[in-house]
Parts: C-alpha cells; structure tokens; sequence
C-alpha cells in the first residue's frame, strides 16, 4: 500500500476519471450501430473493393458515450465558466440556437435541392444579411465565407478583384498596411494573395498614429489598410476616419478585421467609418459556439465600391421566386463547395432576434462596461500598457512588466489561473506588448462573476509577489504542464500501438 | 434580455467605481456622429418562443430530404447520425469550448482530435492528417497550394471531373495567387488521359474518387506517371463513406487526400457546416495547413495531447503560414469522431456496402440508362430530356431526385443527366418510385 | 500566502469549481426569460392576486446554464462509469430513446385529447403491452403505475379485490408472506394496503425454504406471497414454482417483484411459474434513465385470473379505433391522474425494438455471465455469503466478513470506490446479509470494465488488510463524507438565506 | 447489437474463467421446463434507423398540440419549456444517475432537489416540501393519508371540484385503506358549503385551487372550520403557473398542499411523466411521504447535501414507513428548477400574468357563456349542445378546443360543459379562431 492515501488503486481520482484513447478500446466483434449485412452479390466496384482491414476499433455503444463523456469531463467550456479570452468573444452559447438549428427545414435540406424547394432556408439568408447590412451600415454582404480568415480571403480577393477592374496601373498595388498588432490571420492573409505586407508601429497608445500612417500610405502601391477595430490592443482606433480617407486618397481600399465588432455592435457602424469590407465572426459577435475550435463563420460586408465583385452563389431575386446565382461576372470567385454555414447562419439569427436592436446595443455596451470595470480593478496590481490612453474598448489589456521581478511570467499567471477555476485569458497576443494579457469578459458575465475573477486575479498576483510556486501550476486540472517541446520536436501525430 | 446579466442596478454600482459617468462616455474614441444615439432600425427583443414561431415558419417552407423519396448527392449526403452523437457534440464543455491552446483543461478536444487525425489516416491510408479544414472544396484549394509548396512549382492539372464548385475554389486561389489550373472538360463516363497533361511544370494532378459522375478508378499509374515527373497526386474525396468499400487512395500512391467529411456525423444543413479532411505523407507535414494535434507528456510524465508544429501557422507564422486558416471545423470533426468510433470497423465496411448495394439495386432497375460503369453509392443516369426540369417535377411530387448535371455544368451540353445518389437512408420503396418516375 | 500551493485562492480546484445554490446568486432586474409584461386591465382574478413578493431569485440564462451544469459535474451517472448497484439495473440508456420520446406527436399530445387524435400513441400503449405479454407469458397489462412501488400497490389491490370477488369469507385473508430479504417496499406496500406482513426467514442459502413456506401458508388467512425472482440475494428461487402451488392451494396470490426481471428477460416467463401478477420497472430491465430518482414507471402483468380487476384507464377496442376506457365494474380503481408515464413507454418500446427478442435473450445471459464473473473474480477477498448455493443470477452478492478485523466496513468500501473513479454497489441491502454489498454490473459493461472492477476491488480489500485510511475515504469526490446524523437532528430542508 | 459490449470471444473467456460450461448453464436453478430453447415470439433486433422511422410512423399518428390552436387543461398544461432546460436535463450526470443515496458524488442532484423543495415552499407559502411524488394525484391520496396519519382520524371530505381522477385515486386507496372519502358533486360554478361537512372524524377537508372548473375561492375560512374541529386542509393545485398570479395556499391557512407540477419544465406527454409536488407544515414534517433532502456539512466543514429523515421511508422503516414511494420523478423536479430558476421571480409573475390576460381575452369574447366568475387560465363554458360532439367536430377542423366535462364527469348532466384552457402558448389567432368557432 501506498503511503499516500490521495494514491488510489485505480489512479483516478472521484470523478476525474483516465480515459485511453479508443483505439486502446478494440473490441473486435462489438458493435456501436447496427446496420445489417448485405446480401452477398455483384458489386459494381470496378475491381475496386478495398481489400484488408482498415483498422478501425469496434467499441459498443455504451463504451462509446462514456469514452466521450469522459474526455468532455476534461474540458473548459462557457457553461464551465468564465472564459475571458481576448478577441475570441467567448459569449453564452444560447440553447435556443441548437435548437432551431436543428429543425428538419434548416438541417436535412441539401444544398442542391431545387430552389423552389428551399425558399425559407433562402429567405432566412436574406434576413441575415438584412440584419447584417442594418448593423454595419455596408450594402454588401457575401455570406460563403467559413470563418473570419476566410472572410479576410474573401475581402481582400475582392479588393484585389476591384483594383484589377480599375485598370492595368493598379497591377503594382501589392502593399497591405497592417499594424504590428494585427491577428496573425491579417498578414497571412495578404501574403496568401500575394500582396507585400507592411508593418504599421504601434503609436504608443496602442493605436496607429495618424501621421505616420499618412506617410506610409503616400508611399505608393498601396492596395488596401488592414484594420481590426475595435483593435487587438483593445482601444478604439479614435482617428479611423482619417485612416480611412488616407488609404482612399492613395486609391487603396480599407479592410477592418471585425473581430472585435462585439464592442460597437449597435451602436456604430463601420459603414459610417469609411471601411470597404469587413468580416463579421458569427463565431464571436452573435455566439455561435465555437465548438472547440470550429466550425465558424464569416460573412464580409462590403461597401458599394466592392460590393459588385463579392463572391458566388448570391442570392437573388424576390421572397418567394429566390434564387442562388452560381455565376457572375464580376463577381471574383468562389470560395467553398457551398452557400456557407447554414447551421450558423439560423443560430445567428436567431440570436440576433432575441437581442433586436435594443438587446444588441446593450450588448456592446455591457461588453465595454465589464471590461474597463475590470482594467480599472486590476490596473494598480497588473500592468496596464494602455489604460492611459482612453477607455477600453470590450478588452482590458494587461502586460507582464508588474510581475518582473518575482519570476513569474504570464504564462505562470495563466496557469495558475486554471487550478482557480477561470480559464486563462489570451496570452502574449497582440505581440506588440511583451507579456500580454488580453481580457475579454464579454457581456454575458454578471458583475458577481467579475468580482470573483477580480479577487481571484488580485490573490494571485500577490502569490507571485509572494513567491508561490506558480511556475510550476497548474496542479489541479486534468493535466499538469504539458511539454510542448517534445511534441513538436519528435511528433506524434496518429495513434500508433499501445503502451507507447 | 434573458441573456445580459448585468442590471440596472450593476451598471451603475460598476459606472460609479470606476468614475464613468455613462456606458456612453466609454464610447469617447468614436468619431464624431458615428456614435449612434438610438438602436438600429431593426425590431426589438423577442422571447425565445417567439423565435421558435418565427424561425419554424421559415424551416417549413422548405423541403426537408426526410419528407420522401430523396436521391441528392454531388458532395453533401444524407446519412443516418446516431442519436449518441449528436448528444455528445452538444455536451458544454464540447460546444462552448475554444481552440484547445491550454491544454491542461482542453485534453477532451485534444484527445478527440489526436483520435479524428488518426481515423483520417486510416481512412485514407495516409501518413499524417491534421486538424480538419472548412469543407472539402477549401481542402483541395489547400492541397493545391502545399502542392506548389512542395514543389515549388506552380501549375495544376485538374481533372474534368472534379467537382466544379471544388474546381472553382481552387481556381479563384489561383487567379489571386498566381499560379495556373489547367481543367479538363467533363467526361462523364470516365476515361480522361492526365497523365499526357503532366510536365516539369507540373505541381500536382487532382483526380475525384469517386469523380462527381460516380466513376471510380485506380489511380495508381497515374501517381507514378505523376511522381515521374516530380509532381504530387491530390485526390480529393467528397463521399468519405466511400472509403469504408473503397481501395484507399493512400495505397494507390496518393500524395494528398483532400476530402468532405460531412457523411460521417454531420447534417447536410444546405452544405454547411461541412468538415474537410485533410492528409498527406508524413514528409510533407510541416507544408501541412491547418492545426495538428500531438502526443506528448505532461509535468508528471502522464500521456497528453497539445497543438504541435504551430510554427507553420498564421498565429505564429503570420506572413510566411503555411496558411492562413484558423477556426477550422472543430466540432463537426468531433461528430465525425464520434459516428465513425460508434461504427467502428465493422460497422463501416456494412454501411459502404448497404450504400452500394442501394445504388446498384437502383442501377438495375434504370439499366441502360446508367451511364456510370463502376461507382460506389451515386452514379450518372441519362435521361430522354432535360434533367433539371424532370427533378423540377418529380419535386413537385415529392421525389428529390437528384442532382442534375446542368446545375454544376451549365452550358455544358450535359444537361440530359442526373446524379442520382443512394444511402442507407433511402429505402426500397423509394428505390422503386424513383426507378418508376424515372421510366 | 498559504504554505499548501495545493491550496488556491478561490478555493476551486481546477474543474472543480464550488457552486452556491441560486437563492445565493440573486440578482434583482436580471431575467432568465423574456415574456412580455401584459397590459394592464382588469383581471378576474376575484380579489386573489397574490400581493408582495414570492421570493424567488432573479438570474440570466447564462448563470442558470452554469450553474447547472456545475452541479450536473458533481453527480457521478452511467454515462460516468461502472454503476453496479444491485437491484438498480443501472444499465445504458441509449440517446435514441431520448430522441424518439420527444417527437412532437408523443411529448406534445394532452392526455385527454379527443381520441380520433391520438391513435398513434394508444396503439404504441398497445405495442408495449403485447411485448410485456410476450416476455412475461401474462395476459394482462396495466400500465399507469408510476414506477416500481406503485406497481406493487396496483398488484395488490388487485389481489385484494380479486379476493374480496370471492366472497366474504375472504375478508379475513389478511397475511401477506414477505421474505426477509424483500426490498423495504414490498412490506410498506402490503402494510399500507392493510395487510399484516408475515416474515420468511432466509433459508441459508439466500432463498425460501420451500417447506418452511407451505407452513406458514398453511397457517390460514393467507392473501398473497411477495417474493422477489431472481431475488435480492441475487439467486433464483428454484423452488419457485412449489412456493406457486402453495399459495394458491392456501387460497392466496402470487405476487412477484420484478425488480431483477433483467436477470431473465427473454428467457424465463414468470407466468410459466405460476405468478399472478408483477410489476416491471421500466427504468430498470427497459433501460428507461432512472434521471436521479425517478421518473420511472411500473407497468404490472396480470395472469389470467388477476387481469378483470386490474385498474382504469384501460385501452380497448381495436387498431385505428382504440379507446380509453375510464370506468368498468371489475377494476378496482384509478392509480394516477393519467394513463401512466408515455414519455417512459417510448424509450421503453425503442429498447424493446432494438434489442428484440434475440437482443433480449442476450441481455439476460450477459447480465446474468457479467455477475457470475465478478462473484468468481471476488469471493477469494469479498465474503460471498451464497456462493456456495448455486449460480448467481445478474447480482452478486457479498458480505464484511473477510472485512472483519480490518476495521474497515462496508460503507468505507462504498466510499474508496468513490476515490477510484467507481459507483458503489448497493449496501448494506438485502438486511439479511451482514454489511451486504450487492454488486450488479448489468450487461452493458465491457469486459475490460469488469476487470477493472475486480482490480480495483481486489486492490481495496488488500489495502483494507494493510491499514490504508478507507474509513476516512473519499479524499477526491467533491465532498468528504457528509454528517448525517447532524442533517436528521436539525433539519434544515430549504434555503434560509445566505452564510450560514 | 450495438448495446451489449460483450463479445462471444469474452464471453467464452468469461465462462473459461469462472468454470462454467455455457451462459445457459448458469440458469440451473430455472425449474424444469421454463427455461425457453429460443427467443420469444417477438420481431428480431433492429438498428436506429429502423426503429427511430417505426416510431416516428406512430407519432405522426398523434395531432400534436403546436400543429394548430389548442385549449385542454383539466390537469396537465401546454406551456414553452425554454431550450436550456432540455439540455440540462438530459446531460448524463443528471440523466443517468440514481437517487443520491452516496452523497459525494451526486451533490449535482441532491443541490437542485435542496433548491426544488425551497421553491416549491415559496410557491406554496408552505414551510417544508418534499423531493416529488409521481404526479399531483398520487401527491393528493397521499396528503389524505398523512392527514390520517396526523389527525388519527379516517374520513376524508373532498370537494366537488377535485378534478374526478384524483378523487378517484384517493378514493381507490381509501378503499383498501379502509378510510371513508366522502366526495360532493360538482358544482361548475363553485360555491360549495364544505365546511358544514366537516365533524369530529374528519382527517382532512381537500379542494382544489384554482378547481376543476377553473374557479378560484378563498379557502380561509374553510382552514379556520377545520382547524376548529382539528381536521386539515388539503389544498390541491393542478396548474402551478396559477401560484405566480395567485395568493399561495400557505397563505389561506393550508396544511398540506399538493399539487400537479408539470407546467413548469415538462411536457405534457399524454400524460406522463408529470410531477407531483408535496407540501406541508414543519409540525408535521415527520408524517410526510417521500424523499427530503437537507442541507448538512462534510468532514472538512463544507456544506453540503443529504437525503434525510429516511427513518420515515420504505427502505429504512419497511412496513411502518409514511409511504411505499420509492423512485420518485427526479428529472421531471429538475426541469422545474431549472424552468422555475430561468423564469425567476419576474418572469414567472409575467407568465401568470400572460396566461390570465389571454384567458380574461377569450372569456371577453364568449361573454355570457363562461360559467366560470373568477378564474385564472382556465374557465368553463356552456355550449347550446353536447360539448364532446363539438370537440370532435373541431379537431377535425384542427381546433383542439378543450376538455369536454363529459369526459371527466360522465353522465352527471353536465354534457354542455366545455373547459377551456389558455396558455402563453396560445395566440391572438388561437383565440379568435376559437371564439368564432364555439359561436
Ligand atoms: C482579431 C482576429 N482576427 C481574425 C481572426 C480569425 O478568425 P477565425 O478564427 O474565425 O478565422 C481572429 C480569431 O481569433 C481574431 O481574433
Ligand atoms: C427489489 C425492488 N423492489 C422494488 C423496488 C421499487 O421500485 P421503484 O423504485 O421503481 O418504486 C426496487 C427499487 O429499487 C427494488 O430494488
């Protein structure tokens, strides 16, 4: 026997429970679905037919909900709690939205079904983009991108559509301004299409100072100014119209990462704000789950001058009489096998009709709230790089230089956070700031919940100060630190044999 | 609004500590004007049971597959998904969980992950899967690209039989990035000559198995023909149940596997979400899109699951990604996960063959007529006329029948035929009055 | 700073977060629901409006999806892991049952609907019956009782008025046989009914001797026998059908509990054994969830002489004219305010369906093979009081006498399983057998679960030898043991307000 | 089969292990005989697909309540059940476990059960409740034994305007209990003298609120006359949304208060499962049937939660326990927590209020024919003919107009009787369509 009664026999601990991968679950001639076998007969296979085992465990059902039971029992979600993570808007997951998502009408139609067949499903495409035009104050909307990097595809394509329709002398446009602060998706983005990205400092307020992105637009070659705002550092870009009247003085278009559209939404509309397109996350500003890394989706919004060359399908046509048109002339292509994400275009309806326009205003405005509520609880005992330089937009932005001397780093902070229950918020992201925190509470938190997360954060800080072992944290959750060197370093990509 | 917890009572207790006057005053940054003083013209809140109302009128007005006889394919198939899945996708901390980059409490997604990336292998008979991409149009696009990569040469040689809309896709990456796709008209009835059509030049050939007229053919030479010639085989796969029947296209000498997934675990949902599965070999991994998950251990030597070799992303990466993809398909590869582990071997293999069997019953009865010589569970049929006003009718009657060819090949002169496709879902009273409508 | 870094700030544990009930999480303004405020107008109402406050807490959606599944992830269920409590049947419950339970043409009917518009529902009512005629070999069904012990009041009643139908001098059988043995709700339920319970002992061999029963049925004023098969000490009375011809020679009934019909189901028909009448827990053998205590539902098979009395409302006539009939001279009453749980004869009947009559077959054996393993793998640490005596049936059944000079019990046992990332058996039950620990692993489990089972349990026994703490066990569940005795001394039943 | 893990290769190791020749072998002590060869005369296993079509093939069988307007009551309510609530309930922690007789681990249940019975005393204005019986009628035959119980006396009188099938089940338990339940005749109007009913033996006096008919009274006085004579009053409430709207029973004077708890989180569902609620007096706490759960602390001080007072229950007390219950409706409390929880004290006094503006609107159109003076979502009306033939007639035309008295109350002369029922789930549409109908 052990000396150590928190050793079991077992090695699982109550309900934290070990859980081997299926494959070291083989039980061959268990069966999770019972379909019956086929008569033997004349296949049409064409000589064909696979020979062999594929190699597929057999688990019975029941071995198969535990086993993912299970392995959900190892996860953070937003029904575990709060999840702060900054630019990732993780908001309530209404079960509204599943629901409705689900309904045969929405969820067992196929996409090439006659579209007399498919009118509402139509229909509520159109109300989508009616509700999507009315917010961003923008005329165009292309609905097939699949998240918000294929948005930014889909917007910058269309930006480079629209220079080449502007004639021969827009060939050279290939310069993409884009802030130091930008989302990795932004630059590799326009490195994917061949445009030349260049870096835009950050001005010290964790803005883009408006002279100097004067001058580098007077540079020439510019195609376009790739803008996230609200921005990454988590302020309003507050000299964005002059931004986007310089990008257009140099015959460039101005795209805006709408990441951070949560912090307006209702309430301003990029529209007003001289942007050209933009891609909205259903993902994040209207809740559809994230789903543990997708699926997503990013429908762009387009100014009048972009609009013409959005992508096909489009729909077309009158309630009642519509239609996808699969080819266009102007438009610059396609992007995907389909007319996008159905499933999160319902959830995203159907969350923005339970807010409306009021709800939806109430939404950003709780967002901001709850983030400079926690910027102005924390700012003395973590470092806040731009909490000088006006209120926060729906992040509050923290660094690492309050921590220097007690060894502890932010990612020590993040861990530790996870052993108190909070997942972490987003760490060294946006890169401009060393040591970054990037706190996104979102609207659907209460005050109580933020209080918590305040002391919680306050508790640990003074840990640090302390000397607490934070480095070595997490000690409670599932998995202590994990070694992420030797994963990259000898990778193990797929299932292997046991006992490895 | 039964989603925003902050009250009245919050916003000022919170104002007032941190010395705001309003929620408007933190609005300070806006321009000028562009700070709206009322809500949009849009309606107001509504309760949860009137959206329902709302949203279930729309669903009615649409034709759902289930409602009858229905034979839709040409990349979205209707397949039957346990109940257990989709349960288990809708567990919390499943569906409202983010990309797993703390890994510590995020094992639950890695572990799934790790165990979807080596289905996919299975599946395939590749080497190394990742994470999942958009759909299966968005994968081919990516294999074209990490083809040129690989490479480092710039022209693709695509098969008239590939599914336009994936064609398509690929095409509208390579008029922004520059690099050419040269596309063989479609043929039908199979028998297209690739191999001519490769030289130095020659990133990759992409071929469909089974080609959207349902051919299937062995690609085997046509990967050496390829490899002669230092260009890589991209096959792309828009019925992955397929491959349970199917010789994978690992073992015919496949470079990439580019494929829809959506069969396994996922609703057609009008064609999307959908889930791409992507595989390749294991010396091409790190031109890979996309996240894989790997093994490793953890500070007490326990078996574990992180996001690896992140320096080819955007995140890291940032100009110089191998691309620029990041939310991916997340939860619809767990539904994946989830329906091929209940299946499982097995369960696999009968369910292709129930799906075969389906589509050669159908093909019996229609004959002649059939155009398509070998084909897994969707085929080619030729009608006396136009297709797409004959599933128009039959429509009106209550038969989706089928895809007509027109749709993805307008003007093509194809417009007599039809993709029909059958699935374990179809039955043989559906069998029978499609074969009826049809005669 | 607290010396233990296993100590936090929160006091939460990783993914174990601590969750205050919701009187706790009150938030006045905040709304979980948005039905509009009606206008004001006259009601009619008659003076009764309800003035001032109900006392309810105020919480938004999100805080109310936390919170419960905060609270789901502190309850361990089947989905879990191994749930061995003998006499439960905590087998798999299959998500299809869910599902099909919940088309709108079963979950959204109203019980007193015009009966031209629920034909569907009666004849899936009748579909059930013919399956519980066809595996028990009864003629008759009543189906309203709600779950077990109600099935047991629905029997006998109807032995009650089949004996009052037989004349006066039936007013003295009075004496209901009961086992020692019994589950607590046979004597409860023959006590309520005005019966006098007649204990028989246990015979040693963990059934009733046959003779010794003809003596006591002898005795005169006999009503019934209520003997549970396989029964609780997870055997099978074989001389079950000797006790059958005795009752019925002293003029009395058999009444059989069906609890343990899991362990025969598809195999052995109770009315070929000479049974009158049996309930069958739905939510055990049919695989129904038992939902953390209920709903369940206790449809009870009548033989041939029991069938005229059982209870209204009864379904008659034929398919596509079936009716509900809600009075008839020889019922002997009404036992629920409906036709008896719907929502569990779908998932029942779904069960039935998919397993049929082979799958049934199957289900017995395994259940009944699963048992014997873990009896054989065991009785060399665990006491096995019967083992001896024959097969186990799908319960095996042990006892603390190997326990004996470890100072460790039954329940410390019960409570390192929990540390171990198992269920604990039921214990302490049947009475009859010293600190009893009845272990049922249902035919749902792996092989591998069981073996894992046998080691965890071998595991324990040992370290109860070497003087492992188990009677402080558990350590990792979210509670220490809990102090019931100060629960019962001071009960405090309801939420009284905060911090106490 | 695609729930039984168990394989021949385990299951022959298994018997290897243990020494047993076969899996038959193993039900030796089967008599002679009764043991079957083979399987019983019932069709064969079959897959999810199948069965799930077979099903749904006998619900659409079935008009379903959202198909068109609907007006039945009399016991068991149309109400939204909002999506979180399904969800949470059917999470396998909750759905899967079993009574929390192993405390540590089912804190989940035995929190919400603690949180059940706390809302269920402030509905009621009650000062204990129980963790649920199995309906509101088997909750009422309850309370008239415990009022037996702790009255020691044997005589029930019950109201008119109990709803005839909880009478009923009370009076087939007095029966065989040997106690005397003297039931008036109803009195669709109200105004009934039970008070001069009641002497010294009477246990307890039961009515309803609001009742059968829909009428709502003020049992007060009826509380002090039983008091006075040392009987109880037993209030029973089949439509608990009434108690959002409503003075509480609690507060007339009641000693045990039992009621139909379905509105709130459950559908109808033909009738069942439903949830009884119970609740009494701490006075005579000791006497009440059913589980109870209490708060307490662990062995590091936390609170934490327990079944108690088991000494009263059947497991413990056997043949002296208050009840035979044992398995309860467990979920069906959870989803009323959870629905109660969501509604919150707000939302619950807007869905009362809703329910009773759109009755007092359909009561306004029928005007003289509402036989009912004061009411809360639900009233009678007096039709010129036979109230059944005039369902009947109007389901056909997709009206499910109500609940004939007739159904409920055959033969007593009160076949012109209607009972109508309005919900926040019926609209201005439902009720015009029924007003105009019933003209
Ligand atoms: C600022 C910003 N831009 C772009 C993206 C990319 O969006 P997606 O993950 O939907 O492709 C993200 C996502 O995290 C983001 O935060
Ligand atoms: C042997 C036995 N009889 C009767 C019952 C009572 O059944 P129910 O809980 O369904 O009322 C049980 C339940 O545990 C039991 O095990």
């Amino acid at each position: 026997m052990s000396g150590d009664f928190h050793d079991t026999v077992s090695g699982d601990l109550g309900l934290r429970i070990e859980e081997p991968p299926i494959f070291e679950q083989d039980s061959p001639g268990a069966l999770g679905v019972d379909w019956p076998e086929t008569e033997a007969g004349a296949d049409r296979l064409g000589g064909l037919a696979r020979s062999g085992a594929i190699g597929l465990p057999s688990l019975a059902e029941p071995t198969v909900v535990r086993h993912y039971t299970r392995l959900s029992q190892k996860n953070y979600g937003i029904d575990t709690g709060l999840f702060p993570l900054g630019s990732c808007t993780m908001k309530h997951n209404p079960r509204l939205n599943e629901r409705v998502a689900r309904l045969p009408g929405f969820a067992d139609i196929h996409p090439l079904q006659p579209e007399s067949t498919v009118q509402g499903a139509l229909a509520l495409c159109r109300e989508l983009q009616r509700w999507l035009t009315v917010l961003t104050g923008m005329p165009g909307v292309a609905l097939t991108p699949g998240a918000g990097a294929h948005g930014e595809l889909c917007g910058m394509m269309a930006i480079r559509a629209a220079l080449d329709a502007g004639g021969a002398a827009n060939a050279d446009r290939k310069r993409v301004l884009v802030p130091d602060s930008a989302h990795g998706t932004n630059p590799a983005t326009a490195a994917a299409l061949g445009f030349e990205v260049v870096s835009i400092p950050e001005d010290g307020r964790g803005r883009v100072d408006p002279g100097r992105f004067e001058a580098l637009a007077g540079e020439g070659g510019v195609a376009a100014v790739m803008l996230t705002n609200p921005n990454t550092c988590g302020v309003f870009e507050n000299d964005i119209r002059r931004i986007a009247d310089a990008v257009h003085e140099a015959g460039g278009y101005f795209y805006c990462d709408g990441a951070n559209f949560n912090a307006i939404v209702g309430r301003v509309r990029p529209g007003d704000l001289g942007v050209d397109a933009m891609h909205i996350n259903l993902h994040k500003t209207f809740s559809t789950p994230h789903g543990g890394g997708g699926p997503g989706s990013g429908p762009v919004v387009f100014s009048e001058a972009l609009a013409p060359f959005a992508p096909v399908p489009r729909i077309v046509g009158e309630d009642g009489a519509l239609r996808l048109e699969e080819a266009n002339g102007q438009a610059f292509g396609r992007m995907k096998a389909f007319h996008g994400q159905m499933g999160m275009f319902v959830r995203a309806l159907a969350y923005m009709m339970s807010h409306g326009a009021d709800g939806l205003r109430q939404v950003s405005g709780d967002a901001v709230l709850n983030a400079n509520y926690l910027l102005r609880k924390l700012e003395d005992v973590y470092s806040a790089p731009f909490a000088h330089a006006g209120p926060a937009m729906h992040e509050a932005l923290f660094d690492d230089r309050a921590l220097k001397d007690t060894g502890v780093s932010t990612l020590d902070i993040a861990k530790a956070m996870i052993d108190e229950g909070l997942h972490p918020m987003t760490v060294y992201f946006p890169l401009v700031v060393h040591g970054a925190m990037l706190v996104e509470p979102t609207e659907t938190e209460t005050r109580a919940s933020l209080d918590r997360f305040v002391a919680i954060m306050r508790g640990l800080a003074e840990r640090a100060h302390d000397g607490a072992p934070l480095t070595e944290a997490p000690f409670h959750a599932p998995r202590r630190r994990l070694d992420e060197t030797q994963a990259a370093r000898k990778p193990v990509l797929r299932w292997r044999g046991a006992g490895e | 609004m039964r989603y925003l917890p902050i009250t009245d009572a919050d916003r000022s207790g919170m104002l007032q500590a941190i010395g705001a006057p309003s929620v408007e005053a933190l609005f300070a940054d806006v321009p000028e004007g562009a700070l709206l003083a009322e809500p949009v013209d849009l309606p107001r809140h509504a309760g949860e049971f009137e959206v329902e109302r709302r949203l279930s009128r729309l669903a009615a007005r649409n034709r759902a597959a289930g409602a009858g006889p229905f034979f839709c394919g040409a990349g979205s198939y209707r397949h039957h998904i346990p109940a257990a899945v989709d349960y288990l996708i809708q567990r919390g901390e499943f569906l409202t969980s983010y990309t797993p980059y703390q890994p510590e409490i995020a094992q639950g997604t890695l572990q799934y992950l790790f165990e979807f990336q080596t289905q996919v292998c299975l599946l395939t008979g590749m080497e190394v899967a990742n994470a999942s991409m958009y759909d299966g149009a968005t994968a081919a696009a990516e294999a074209v690209t990490m083809a040129n990569r690989v490479t480092r040469r710039s022209k693709a040689v695509v098969s008239g039989n590939l599914h336009p809309h994936y064609r398509d896709t690929a095409a509208t990456l390579a008029r922004f990035q520059g690099f050419a796709l040269e596309a063989g008209p479609p043929m039908p009835a199979g028998g297209e000559d690739l191999a001519s059509r490769i030289d130095d030049e020659t990133s990759c050939v992409v071929v469909q198995y089974p080609d959207l007229f349902g051919n299937i053919s062995d690609f085997s030479a046509l990967a050496e023909a390829a490899h002669a010639k230092g260009a890589l085989l991209v096959v792309v796969v828009t019925e992955i149940v397929a491959l349970g029947a199917l010789r994978p296209p690992g073992e015919m000498g496949a470079d990439i596997v580019a494929a829809e997934g959506q069969s396994l675990g996922n609703a057609m949902g009008f064609g999307g979400p959908h889930l791409g599965l992507f595989a390749a070999r294991t010396r091409h991994m790190r031109q890979m899109p996309g996240r894989l998950c790997g093994e490793t251990v953890d500070a007490d030597g326990r078996r574990g699951y992180v996001l690896t070799l992140a320096t080819r992303e955007q995140h890291i990466r940032r100009e110089r990604a191998t691309s620029n993809i990041c939310t991916n398909s997340g939860l619809c590869s767990l539904a994946f996960t989830i329906h091929l582990t209940l299946l499982g071997e097995t369960g696999l293999k009968r369910l292709a063959a129930l799906n075969h069997a389906g589509a050669v019953s159908l093909a019996d009865r229609l004959g002649a007529r059939v155009v398509t010589p070998a084909f897994f569970n969707e085929f080619t049929v030729r009608l006396a006329g136009d297709a797409a006003g004959a599933v128009e009718q039959l429509a009106g009657e209550g038969i989706l029948a089928g895809v007509p060819v027109s749709r993805l090949h307008p003007g093509a002169g194809l417009d007599d035929l039809l993709l029909v496709a059958v699935t374990e879902t179809t039955d043989e009273e559906d069998l029978a009055a499609l074969a009826e409508a049809l005669s």
